[in-house]
C-alpha cells in the first residue's frame, strides 16, 4: 500500500512529445511506472518509445482505463488540461508546470475540489511510492528506497535531500510527495496527513515546510487535534531568511500571522512534531523518532 | 511586479474611486509648484518607493505651505530611504507624490488578496483601518470581514453592497465603498494581482477617498498584461534581480561573502540556514529553477562572479528535471570562460550525477567537490574566511 | 396543503419600493400572503405600508427568517437578485420580471440548480395556493378558489383564463403555477407534476402549454413512465398559429422536433392525458375527468 | 434581429473563419462586375433575405461567367422572394451576395443554440450537414453530437478539439474545425445570440470554409449590443411591428380581417385558436404584454386602426400585471383621438375589472363587452363577416 499511486495505478502524461514530457514518462516507466499512455493533440497513433498518444485525455482514458496523469505544458496554457483531466475521470493529477497564474490554478482547482479530485501541485516535483515502484514526477528515482517514512513537502529539492539521506540511513519511504511551490496548489499538508494516517504501511511522516503562508500552522492544529497520531519530524526553511520584500498588509491579515519560521516552529512543537534545525540531520531525528516508537 | 502609489492610485482613479488632488514630481522646484497650485493650507510629500513602512523612514511630510517645501523635496529625492523593509542599502527616492491632506472622519481597511487556503481571491475589510490593522487583525478578529469569492461566478453586486454596509450604516457612503470594493475585485483579477489594497479608505465628509493604494501583479501572469511593463520603476529593483529575471533566474542580494548557486527556493533557503548554523553569510543566491539549460547555468555563474564581495562560491545542486550533467556543462564553460581565481565548492546529487562528475572531475578546474552536505557548507565558510580547511 | 408555497410561507419582495413590487406586494398581503419583508439596496428602515425594507436579502431572511422570495427587478438587472436569493438560503425564487436576456437566466439557474432550490419563472405571474391563502405572484386573486384542481402552465394569462374557468365550474384549485414564458425558465412541467403527484390536497391537473420547445413532450413522457398518475387535461395554445419565423436548424435538433401544437397534442394524448381543443371548453372537461375519476 | 448571411460571415472573417471569396451587391451591374473580379469559371447569387428555403425559392443561382450574370440579377434583385417561411408578401431583396463556388468534399454540420430544457448553450455537429440535417437529427440521432457548455467554465479548448475529432481524422482539418467551433461559441455568447450556425462548413482540400452561416441575436439583450442596430435590415421587417417594439409591444401580422389586442403570446395564440375555430381570421395580433401603461395601449390601438384591411376590433385582456383600468383608459383615448368607426367586442377579466368595466361603460363609444370569451370570439368572428350577431 501507499497513498494515492500505486503499482495498479494507470498513468498518462500530458504534453509527452515535449522534451520534458518526454524525458520523463520515460523515466517514470523505466522505474517501474505503468505509464499507460499520453496525450497530445493532432499527434495521436503516434509512439514515445512504446507509449501510445492520444489527441485528447478523454481518448487516453476510454482506450487505456487511465486513472492518473502527470502534467508537463507550458504555464501559459496548463490551467484547460487540469480541467480536461477532471472532465475526463482522471482521480489523481500531478503539475509539474511551474509559474502558473495563480488565477489560472485557483480556477482550476475549484473544479479540481467540486469533483472530488486530488491535484498534486503545480510546480511540484509530483509523488512517488517506492515499494510499489511507481512513481509520477520528476524526481531521481535512485534515492529512493522503499520503507516506512512517508514524506511530504513544499519544496522539490529539499524533499530529494531529506530522502537521500533517510534511504543513507537505512530509512525507506512508503510515499513521498512534494505539494508544490506555488502559491496556490491542490493538496495541503492536513490533506496528505489525513491519507497517511490511514496507510498502514507508513510509520511515521517527515513534514517540510518553508516561511509564508499557513499551511504549516493548519498542519500543526491538525496534528494537535487528534488527526494524525504517528510519530513526525520536520523541517521548516528559511528560519535566516532575511526580511520579506513583503508590501502591504493583506497576506499578515488573511494568514492571521506573519508566516514566519519561528511562528510555524512553534506551532508544530506545540503539537508535538520534532522540529530540526540543521537541515543534514532530518536523518538522524526520524531514526531515533522510529527506534522510540518501536520500544 | 510592484506599482508606486501613484500608479495605483491612476488605476483606481481611472475607474472612478476618488484619489485626494495631486500630482507626481520628479524635482523641488515641481514639488513647490505643485503644493502651491493645490490651493489648501496643508499638503502632504509622500517618497514614492517600493517599501512599507515609509512614514517612520522619514518618507512622508506633513507641511503647511508657509514651510519650506522645496527644501523638504530635496532632503528626500534624489537620497535612498531606509525602512524597515528595504535592508540598509534602502530604495532611491526619484519622485514625490504632492497632495492634498483631508479632513479624515474614519479610515477604513481594504484589501484584496488569493486566500493560499481556500484558493479563492478573498476581499478583507475593516472599519478600523489605518497603520494598526496587522494588530487590530491579531487581537480584534471579529473586526476584520471577508468574502471569499467564487472562482468561477466572481464577485456580485450584493456582495460588494452587503461588505459595504458592516463598514457604514450611511447609505450614500455605503454606495461609494461598495463601488470601490468592485473596483478594486476588478483590478486585481483583470490585472492578475499578486496584492490590492486600500489603507486607508478614508469617509471624508460625505465622500469616499483612496488615501493610500498598494497594487502588485503577479509575475507569473505578466505576460496576460505586457503594457504594463511600461509602467515597472528599475530603479526600485536590484540590477542584477533585473538581469537574472531575464534569463529566468530568481537572484536574492545579501549582505555577506559567499556566492550560492542552487536549484529551489526550498534549498536556497535551507542552504543560508545551514552556512549560517556554520557561521558564514552569504553574498546572494542564485537559484537556476528547474529547467535551466547549459548557457542559463553559465549566465548564473557570470552574473554571480560580477559581484566583487563574492569570496568564496557554494555550489549546491539536487537535480530533478534539471540535470546534473547540463549544470556541470553551464558551470564550467562559465568558469572558463571568466577565468575566475575563486574557489569553487560543489556539492551535488540527482539526476545524471554520474555524467555530472564525471564533467566536474575532468574539468581540471579549482573545483571541490564534497559528498556531505553539512560539510560542503562548513568549508565553504572556512574557505571564504581564508582559514585552512580541515577537508 | 399544497406545493412550494403555503400558509406558514414567510414572503419577501426584491424590488419593493418600485411601482410595480409595491403593488403587487399588498396585493399578496391581501390574499392572505405572509409578506414579511422587501428588499431595495438603500432603504433599510423604511416600510411598505408596514412592510419592513432591508438593504440585502441576507439582512431580511436574519431579521425575518423568510424562505421565499418575489423579483421584480428590471430585466438588464435581474441576474444578481437570484443569486443573491439564492446565497442567502431562500428556498423558493419566484421571479417576474419578463425579457431577463436569455445567458443571464441560464446562468444563474445553474447556480439555482446547484444549490437545490426552486425557481419559478422568470417572465411567470408566478404561484397561488387558494387554500393556503398564499399568493407570490401577479395574478388576480379574486378569480381564485380553493379545491382539488392543481393547474401549471407556460402562459401567464391563459392561467387566469382557465383558472377563471375551473372556479365558475365550481371547481377550485389546490395550487396554480405559471411557468414562465422565456426560452429558458427555473421549474419545468415535469418538476412540478412530481410535487403534484405527492401533493394529497391535489386530484387532477390541468396543464397549459404553446407551441415551441419539448417541455410538453418531456411531460407527456414523463406520464406515460408512471410518474404521474392522476387525471390530467391539457391545453395547447397555437394550434393555428402561422408558420414560424424560424431560421436555421438547430432548434428542431435540439428538441428532436420542431415543437409543433400537432406534435404536443399527440405526445400528451399517448400519455393518456386529455387534449381539449376549444380554451373555453377545459373547465368542462376537467369537471367530467373529476366526476369520472370519483365514480 | 436577425442578421443577413453576408454579415454573419463577416462576424466569423473577422475572427479568422474562412469563408468563400466574395461581396454584397445592390445593383446587377455591380454584381456582374464582382463576378468577374472573382476570377473563378463558377460563382454563385445568394439573395440575401432573413429567410431559410432561399435555394427552392429562386433565391440562390450557381452560375458560369459564360451565363448573364447581369440579367440574372435584375431578376433576384429589388424583387420579393417568397420562400416556404416568409409567408405570401415574401421579403424584399436588396442585396446579392456574390461568391467563389468552391469545391465540396464533405459538408458538416454547426449550431450553437441555448437548449431551453438544460439552461446550457449547446454545440451541435454532425458530419453529415447540409440541406437533410432536421431529417438526419430525426433518423441518424448517433450523427448528431453535441457538447453542453458550463454556463460558469465556458467552452474549453479541448471540449473543441474533442469535437473537431469525432468530424475528421485529419490533424490540419481538426485544427481548423475546433477553431471555427469556439469562434462560433464566442459569438453566440458574447452578442448574446439566440441562434448561431454554420450549415454547411465545408471541407475543401486542406481548407475549411463557411459556406452559408445565420446568426440571430435574442432581442432581449440587445440592449448589451448597441453597436449591433447599424446592421438591422429594417426592410425585412414589418413596418407596423417596427413601431410596435418601439413602443414595447409584439405585433404580429396576419391574412385576416379582425384586429386584436390581448396581453400575453398564450393569450394570443388561444384567442387566434378560437377566432378560428368560429371560422374567422385574424388580421394581426398586439400583445400589449404586461407592464403597458395607458399611453402604450393607445399607441397600440393606433397602431392596429392603421391597418386598412381591419373589419372588426377584439379586445380579449386577462389582466394580471396589466390593470383592466389601465387598459381601459388607453383604448377609449385611442378610440377618441381616431375618431374610429370600426365595431370594437371587448373582453376584459382580471386586476382591477370593475374600474375597467365602468370606465368602457361611461365612455359612450360604441363598444361591445362581453363576458364569456367564446360567445365574444363568435360575435367578432360575425361582425367582421357584416352579419347580424345574435347577442
Amino acid at each position: 500500500m501507499a497513498i494515492l499511486v500505486n503499482r495498479n495505478s494507470r498513468v498518462i502524461c500530458q504534453g509527452i512529445t515535449g522534451r520534458n514530457g518526454k524525458f520523463h514518462s520515460l523515466a517514470c516507466k523505466a522505474y517501474g511506472t505503468n505509464m499507460v499512455g499520453g496525450v497530445t493533440p493532432g499527434k495521436q497513433g503516434e509512439s514515445v518509445d512504446g507509449i501510445p498518444v492520444f489527441n485528447t485525455v478523454l481518448n487516453a482514458v476510454n482506450e487505456t482505463g487511465a486513472d492518473t496523469s502527470l502534467i508537463f505544458i507550458p504555464a501559459a496554457h496548463a490551467k484547460e488540461p487540469i480541467l480536461e483531466a477532471v472532465d475526463a475521470g482522471i482521480k489523481v493529477i500531478v503539475c509539474i508546470t511551474e509559474g502558473i497564474p495563480p488565477l489560472d490554478t485557483a480556477s482550476a482547482l475549484h473544479t479540481v475540489r467540486e469533483e472530488g479530485r486530488y491535484l498534486i501541485g503545480p510546480n511540484t516535483p509530483g509523488i512517488i511510492s517506492p515499494p510499489e515502484k511507481c512513481k509520477v514526477g520528476i524526481m531521481p528515482g535512485y534515492i529512493h528506497s522503499p520503507g516506512p517514512v512517508g514524506v511530504v513537502s513544499r519544496s522539490g529539492t529539499l524533499t530529494y535531500e531529506v530522502v537521500d539521506q533517510l534511504t543513507k540511513h537505512g530509512l525507506g519511504q512508503s510515499t513521498c510527495l512534494g505539494l508544490g511551490g506555488d502559491p496556490v496548489v491542490g493538496m495541503s499538508f492536513v490533506d496528505v496527513l489525513k491519507l497517511f494516517q490511514e496507510d498502514p504501511e507508513t510509520e511515521a511522516v517527515v513534514l517540510i515546510g518553508e516561511i509564508g503562508g499557513s499551511a504549516e500552522e493548519e498542519a500543526a492544529e491538525f496534528i494537535k487535534s487528534g488527526g494524525f497520531t504517528k510519530p513526525a519530524a520536520a523541517y521548516i526553511a528559511g528560519r535566516l531568511a532575511p526580511p520579506g520584500k513583503r508590501m502591504g498588509h493583506a497576506g499578515a491579515i488573511i494568514s492571521g500571522g506573519t508566516g514566519t519560521a519561528h511562528e510555524k516552529i512553534k506551532a508544530l512543537e506545540a503539537a508535538g512534531v520534532t522540529v530540526v534545525e540543521n537541515i543534514t540531520r532530518v536523518g538522524e531525528v526520524m531514526r531515533d523518532l522510529l527506534a522510540q516508537s518501536a520500544r | 511586479m510592484n506599482l508606486h502609489e501613484f500608479q495605483s492610485k491612476e488605476l483606481l482613479a481611472a475607474r472612478g474611486v476618488a484619489v485626494p488632488r495631486g500630482s507626481v514630481c520628479y524635482d523641488p522646484l515641481e514639488t513647490l509648484i505643485a503644493a502651491r497650485r493645490l490651493k489648501c493650507d496643508i499638503v502632504v510629500l509622500k517618497a514614492q518607493v517600493h517599501s512599507g513602512g515609509r512614514g517612520k523612514a522619514g518618507g512622508v511630510a506633513v507641511m503647511s505651505l508657509e514651510e519650506d517645501i522645496r527644501g523638504k523635496a530635496s532632503e528626500i529625492l534624489g537620497k535612498r530611504l531606509v525602512t524597515n523593509q528595504t535592508g540598509p542599502q534602502g530604495k532611491p527616492v526619484s519622485a514625490l507624490l504632492v497632495e492634498e491632506v483631508l479632513q479624515v472622519d474614519k479610515e477604513i481597511y481594504l484589501g484584496v488578496v488569493l486566500d493560499r487556503k481556500t484558493g479563492k481571491v478573498t476581499i478583507m475589510a475593516s472599519p478600523a483601518g489605518g497603520m494598526d490593522i496587522e494588530e487590530i487583525a491579531k487581537t480584534q478578529p471579529e473586526k476584520i470581514y471577508t468574502i471569499a469569492v467564487d472562482p468561477l461566478r466572481g464577485l456580485t453586486g450584493y456582495q460588494a453592497r452587503a461588505l459595504a454596509y458592516r463598514l457604514t450604516d450611511d447609505n450614500g457612503i455605503a454606495g461609494q465603498i461598495s463601488h470601490v470594493i468592485t473596483t478594486l475585485y476588478q483590478i486585481f483579477v483583470s490585472y492578475d494581482c499578486s496584492l490590492a489594497e486600500i489603507n486607508p479608505l478614508v469617509i471624508s465628509g460625505d465622500k469616499v477617498y483612496a488615501l493610500d493604494a498598494k497594487i502588485n501583479l503577479d509575475d507569473h501572469a505578466l505576460f496576460r498584461h505586457p503594457e504594463m511593463e511600461l509602467w515597472r520603476d528599475r530603479s526600485q529593483e536590484d540590477q542584477l534581480e533585473l538581469s537574472a529575471r531575464k534569463d529566468g533566474l530568481s537572484y536574492i542580494k545579501l549582505d555577506g561573502d559567499i556566492g550560492c548557486i542552487v536549484n529551489g527556493a526550498g534549498l536556497a533557503m535551507a542552504t543560508l540556514d545551514l552556512i549560517s548554523l556554520h557561521g558564514g553569510s552569504p553574498a546572494n543566491f542564485l537559484d537556476v529553477g528547474g529547467g535551466a539549460s547549459e548557457q542559463v547555468v553559465a549566465d548564473a555563474m557570470s552574473i554571480l562572479l560580477d559581484d566583487r564581495r563574492v569570496k568564496a562560491v557554494f555550489i549546491n545542486i539536487f537535480g530533478g528535471i534539471l540535470r546534473c550533467d547540463v549544470l556541470a556543462r553551464g558551470v564550467i564553460k562559465a568558469l572558463k570562460q571568466n577565468r575566475v581565481e575563486l574557489p569553487v565548492i560543489v556539492r551535488i546529487e540527482g539526476t545524471n550525477i554520474e555524467e555530472g562528475r564525471r564533467l566536474f572531475e575532468e574539468s581540471q578546474l579549482p573545483i571541490r567537490m564534497i559528498g556531505s552536505l553539512d560539510d560542503a557548507a562548513r568549508i565553504v565558510v572556512e574557505t571564504a574566511k581564508g582559514l585552512k580547511t580541515a577537508g
